[in-house]
């Protein structure tokens, strides 16, 4: 039970700083404050974490990294999570040749690692903004969520209270709604969770290799990026940053554990 | 007679989300050389606990025996033994089969190495004569072909055969007290009937002692020398056998003697005993049958001690010093 | 008047493919063989066997859990087989299960509440005003107090949720109840406190039961015709008293034989099998019954001739040499 | 098995055909063609990109294009690279081995590391060990691999000069090697990217096989080995480990995905000239036809490397075959 208050304690904190990120960064993330004097700062009471190449304040671009880390990260597992149980849901639940054929795409999506995936996706896309990324985690990240929820609902078919329940004649959206729906959520929320520090982590790769969230918007990859250079001279720009993001990664780990703690009664 | 095995006091506490089940509260018992102790109860009431608890395979540390109890094995307190000491009871001494035949072995080796690693574990015998071993204790527990089925997997055994395995392994190191924890229950009625004949048997022609743990009253009495009901981690009566299905003296093994079906009975339900067994978390202060008891009164609300109830008997009922009470 | 038979299964047969591997053919399970029985209006039969017998998978099949191969399911009259979405719904309501697994069978997730109110909805069957109402009344029919309606299932002993189980099949207000294996999860004494409620349950509401079980002394305590069956075929069928003291197949003998009696002073004789069951795959070739046959008669038409179900004693057996079976009975 | 083998090699082939598939819908879903950003350029003129544009097919209706492209596929002509003068074939045969031998270096690290940690932890489920361990193995699980490998180069490459900090071989002294000092040289510069990638697995293995450990400890066969008197050791190593490796020789399949994704960031960290870092180069430079032929080409090793943990499993467990 600890280990849940931990992760929702940690998951909380860093949904506030995100929310009020431009109330407490004393800059503005983007703005070049001055070329000439502050480029690569060390840290000072003006500027506690420094300045970047650019003369940015590395504080306002942490908080707000966060702000577009913890979006693309909710709101990119919202969606994978929507498609991949849907297709999940389907699949098992009509078995056939669409259950083949849903799987067959499933098991391609799989095999191919992620980054290569997005790396086709992007490599044609102009103009990635954060939107456009979003929806491009989502919808190549659903995979293995439809697995997971396939099993489930194949698993929750042999059940026997849903045998009980057709031979009381409930019929199919009853059967999901009521019956298996329930019964397979707990590992999906706990994917979820999982998932969101994952496509943290897809995403900074990503704004690593210059592909992610489009300069100069601050994204905890794009500062390791900037900062990687800089390593000898300035390493307080990709340490932070780095740290952030193994943090926040952590933070939703330990919630998910937690959940799954609470949701699997085997573990209590 | 000389007392093979003692138990005394035993209590096994298990930390649950509820708070501290006592699933074994006070039970003592002894078991001679030879004999075999059935210990019948429903579940819950605490019978494989006492069992696990005698070879200290409770799973810790949820599950933990209570200080003060003593289980007394020829002469050594098994609850004081190293760890070293223990290994050396389990399996050579004392050996146990399960319920599950199927989950109980190990499904990635083969049945050879199950037994034979018994015989490595207690005894200085080459890798070559444990196998040896083996093969003769399948012949013994009446596997055909029992040369290719060393190298079977459990998998691809049947259930019947499967415990036959359970016993090859119990039973090759020739232990003194053989524990069946449920041995047939998972097992079709025909399969049952083969594996109660070859524990009969095998019993006889290796002389040791037995403890039967079951529910099933049937099987007890086919069975038993000397059948103990446990209800609410307590043993409520002890008796011979036949003494004990003549004439019950506690109103539980009463109410489960004319509650068991039986084939000459009559064709309709058998009288039930109402309610249910209480959680371990949660046992009546008093006598605890006393809730479904027909017979209760004001003195079950302190709890009678096992009293004589006739010759090499005993039951915990204060009806043993109140028969008149038991005429409704 | 109505037809006295509510059920007629005729020749049902269901087989299941089980896979073996890409490239080996599946091998064929029969687990129901050409099974015809018959249940009449307010009767309980009895359907005895060890695993793999098929009984199961023949209750399931009746209540179409399971879709047989062929065969014929006749209910009130109505080709039950034949019957495809409103009308197999309408037809649910009428035959009702309950399974041997009282925790399995009740959702986890959904209070004792809700899903006894669960037919009721689906059936329409009272105004929703008045469907609580009806949940508390069939509760306290089955014996519970209607304040667990706001429980979860793990919140009850075995017993209460095999009664919950019962409710839950009441609600629906079927005519025929399929129990499969309803007492065999739970403990003896209260085992028998389910069988009394099924028993009055039946007097009350006038219902007819196929009570599915492998111990024969519970049957024998609710049925009053016995269908005995083995690897998906019915060896026996008899009254309930021809069953017990007078089989004629020796299948059935050694299953009474093998039955441990609550009595140390019994009789110590007894039949016991040797091997296992074959499995449903590997099925043997005439009498099916033949490898583990203890009938002193036993011979080569045994092992190829498949005996057909005929009238002996007071029975109806699949055994060549049924007549002969003078002595192996209890 | 030979049976077993080919049976499943025929399902890689399907998921293969489905991954050329739907990259070919992906190339034509995304807004704009591969040349769009080509035509954007302002010094291109247009008849040279519409020129490409025939000479690439892809003014051909969009089945057309889809027959051509599978053709090409199943002869192995991944097509040609539009900012390296070869084919993306060639492009790719010179990084795949590069790759590889990363890739196995590291899932020896990530599963030596991972399941070695898991087992103890589950054996000693709640000690202080394990604790500690728990935390470490979240933390390892919740790096970006990227970082780690520029903190781990940073340190023992750039501070203690332990390990070189770019490449498979030094590019002076190793044409005068001797063979020996030639693999020592090709080992002395794989250690630092090996050991980035294998780390960052090793925290999701350990978590893995922890579970399975202790799923492993609690089932009955265990408590059978404990009631047999065999020793703690016995009990635990070979009763209850060799259950518990199952699942994850099985995970092994499923981590070579992953594996391979971070082979991409590893090696741009590292400069190490593999298939991760030839599509990374490639994106920025909008060379799609590497990009997508690297992409294929990963998933046809992940489809292998799923094979072989099948395989692995069949052998481990007996219980895959079928019954004598």
């Amino acid at each position: 039970m600890s280990r849940l208050r931990l992760g929702i304690t940690l998951v909380s904190l860093l949904a506030i700083v995100a929310i009020i990120a431009p109330l407490i960064a004393p800059y503005d993330p983007t703005v070049q404050l001055d070329l000439a004097t502050l480029r690569n700062a060390a840290p000072s009471f003006a500027h506690p974490l420094g300045t970047d190449l650019y003369s940015r304040d590395l504080l306002s671009r942490l908080l707000y990294g966060a702000r577009i880390s913890l979006l693309i990260g909710l709101l990119a597992v919202a969606i994978s999570v929507s498609v991949g149980t849907s297709v999940g849901l389907v699949a098992g639940f009509s078995g056939g040749v669409i259950d083949i054929v849903l799987m067959r795409i499933v098991d391609a999506g799989l095999a191919i690692p992620k980054i290569f995936i997005l790396l086709v996706v992007l490599a044609l896309w102009e103009d990635v903004t954060v939107a456009v990324l979003i929806g491009i985690l989502g919808f190549t990240g659903w995979f293995g969520v439809s697995r997971i929820a396939r099993a489930e609902v194949l698993s929750a078919r042999e059940r026997e209270y849903v045998a009980a329940a057709r031979a009381l004649g409930a019929g199919p959206i009853r059967l999901i709604a009521r019956h298996i729906l329930p019964n397979i959520a707990a590992p999906i929320i706990v994917a979820a969770t999982l998932g969101v520090g994952q496509v943290i982590l897809v995403e900074a790769g990503l704004s690593y290799l210059g592909v992610g969230v489009p300069p100069p918007q601050p994204s905890w990859g794009n500062i390791i990026r900037d900062g990687q250079d800089l390593i000898r001279t300035a390493p307080w720009i990709s340490t932070t940053a780095g740290l952030a993001i193994v943090l926040t990664v952590v933070a939703f780990s330990i919630l998910g554990d937690g959940v799954r703690e609470l949701l699997d009664p085997r573990e209590r | 007679m000389t007392m093979l095995l003692a138990v005394r006091d035993l209590t096994t506490t298990f930390e649950t989300a509820d708070g501290v089940a006592r699933a074994v509260d006070g039970v003592s018992f002894d078991l001679a050389e030879g004999e075999t102790l059935a210990l019948v109860g429903e579940s819950g009431s605490g019978k494989t606990v006492t069992a696990l608890s005698i070879l200290r395979l409770i799973p810790e540390p949820a599950g933990r025996i209570a200080p003060g109890s003593r289980i007394e094995f020829a002469g050594r307190d098994l609850l004081s033994l190293s760890p070293r000491e223990l290994r050396e009871v389990r399996g050579a001494e004392i050996a146990m089969i399960f319920q599950e035949p199927m989950t109980s072995l190990n499904p990635v080796l083969t049945v050879g190495t199950q037994i034979a690693e018994t015989v490595l574990a207690h005894e200085a015998a080459s890798k070559r004569e444990a196998r040896e071993r083996a093969l003769d204790m399948l012949r013994l527990v009446g596997i055909a072909d029992a040369e290719s089925r060393l190298k079977s997997y459990p998998h691809e055994l049947s259930g019947g055969m499967r415990q036959r395995v359970m016993i090859a392994i119990a039973l090759v190191c020739r232990p003194r007290i053989l524990i069946a924890d449920e041995p047939t229950t998972a097992l079709d009625v025909t399969i049952q009937a083969q594996i109660l004949d070859l524990l009969t048997d095998l019993k006889r022609r290796l002389g040791m002692a037995m403890i039967l743990i079951t529910h099933n009253l049937g099987i007890a009495a086919g069975i038993a020398d000397r059948v103990a009901v446990m209800y609410g981690g307590r043993i409520v009566e002890v008796a011979p056998t036949v003494d004990l299905y003549r004439e019950p003296a506690h109103p539980y093994t009463d109410g489960l003697l004319r509650a068991a079906p039986r084939l000459d009975g009559p064709d309709r339900p058998t009288p039930s005993i109402p309610g249910s067994v209480p959680p371990a978390t949660d046992w009546p202060s008093g006598c605890r049958f006393h809730p479904r008891c027909q017979y209760a009164w004001e003195r079950c609300q302190s709890e009678p001690p096992l009293l004589e109830a006739g010759p090499a008997r005993t039951a915990r009922c204060w009806l043993v010093d109140e028969p008149a009470r038991r005429k409704p | 008047m109505s037809d006295p038979t509510l059920l007629r299964v005729e020749n049902l047969v269901k087989h299941f493919s089980v896979d073996r591997g890409m490239f080996r053919r599946p091998a064929t399970l029969r687990a129901v063989d050409g099974v015809s029985i018959a249940v009449g209006r307010g009767e309980t039969v009895g359907l005895v066997g060890e695993s793999g017998s098929g009984k199961s998978t023949l209750g399931r099949c009746i209540v179409r859990l399971i879709e047989p191969d062929s065969g014929r399911i006749i209910f009130d009259g109505i080709d039950v087989l034949g019957l495809r979405g409103r009308a197999l719904r309408a037809f649910r309501r009428r035959i009702q299960i309950v399974f041997q697994d009282p925790y399995g069978s009740l959702n986890p997730r959904m209070r004792i509440g809700p899903a006894v109110r669960e037919p009721i909805e689906i059936h329409r069957l009272a105004p929703r005003a008045a469907a609580d109402e009806r949940v508390a009344q069939l509760l306290q029919e089955v014996g519970l107090d209607p304040s667990y309606a706001r429980r979860y299932p793990h919140e009850l002993s075995g017993g209460q949720r095999q009664r919950v189980g019962i409710a839950r099949a009441l609600a629906a207000e079927p005519e025929l109840l399929v129990l499969d294996e309803p007492v065999s999860a739970l403990d003896v004494s209260v085992q028998a406190q389910v069988l009394h409620l099924l028993r009055s349950l039946q007097e009350r509401r006038g219902l007819t039961y196929l009570f599915i079980a492998h111990d024969l002394a519970v049957v024998r305590q609710m049925a009053a015709r016995v269908v005995v069956m083995y690897l998906g075929k019915i060896v026996e069928e008899a009254p309930a008293r021809a069953i017990y003291t007078d089989p004629r197949h020796p299948y059935t003998s050694s299953l009474l034989s093998a039955v441990p009696r609550p009595d140390p002073t019994a009789p110590g004789r007894r039949i016991v099998l040797t091997g296992d069951p074959p499995s449903p795959v590997t099925r043997p070739s005439g009498c099916v019954f033949h490898p583990r046959c203890p009938h002193p008669l036993k011979d080569d038409r045994c092992r190829t001739e498949v005996p057909a179900l005929r009238k002996v004693g007071g029975s109806q057996t699949a055994c060549h040499y049924a007549a002969e079976m003078d002595g192996i009975g209890v | 098995m030979v049976r077993y083998v080919m049976g499943r090699l025929a399902q890689g082939v399907v998921v293969v055909f489905v991954v050329v598939t739907l990259t070919f819908i992906l190339i034509h879903a995304a807004p704009g063609d591969p040349l769009t950003s080509l035509a954007n350029e302002p010094n291109v003129r247009p008849e040279v990109v519409e020129q490409m544009r025939r000479n690439l097919g892809l003014d051909r209706p969009l089945h057309v294009q889809y027959v051509r492209y599978l053709g090409r596929m199943l002869r192995g002509d991944l097509g040609v690279s539009l900012t390296q003068h070869r084919s993306v074939a060639a492009a790719i045969r010179d990084a795949i081995p590069n790759t590889i031998l990363l890739a196995l270096a590291a899932l020896l690290i990530d599963f030596g590391i991972g399941v070695s940690a898991g087992a103890f932890q589950g054996a000693h489920p709640r000690s202080r060990r394990d604790r500690t361990l728990t935390a470490v193995t979240i933390t390892l699980y919740s790096i970006p691999v990227f970082w780690l490998g520029m903190v781990l180069l940073f340190l023992f490459g750039e501070q203690l000069y332990w390990f070189p900090v770019a490449g498979v071989t030094d590019p002076v002294t190793y044409p005068f090697r001797s063979g020996l000092g030639k693999v020592a040289d090709r080992l002395h510069h794989l250690v630092l990217p090996a050991l980035t990638l294998g780390l960052a697995g090793a925290g999701y293995t350990a978590r893995q096989q922890r579970a399975a450990m202790i799923e492993a400890i609690g089932q009955d066969f265990v408590r059978t080995a404990r009631a047999k008197g065999l020793r703690e050791r016995l009990v635990v190593g070979r009763h209850a480990l060799r259950n518990a490796l199952l699942p994850t020789i099985a995970l092994a399949g499923l981590a070579f995905p992953a594996l391979l994704s971070g082979t991409v960031l590893v090696e741009t960290v590292f400069s190490w000239p593999g298939l991760g870092r030839l599509a990374a180069d490639a994106i920025g430079r909008r060379d799609y036809p590497i990009v997508t032929g690297a992409a294929l080409v990963a998933a046809v090793l992940v489809v292998l490397g799923n094979l072989a943990a099948d395989v692995a499993t069949r052998i481990a467990d007996p219980r895959t075959k079928p019954a004598s």
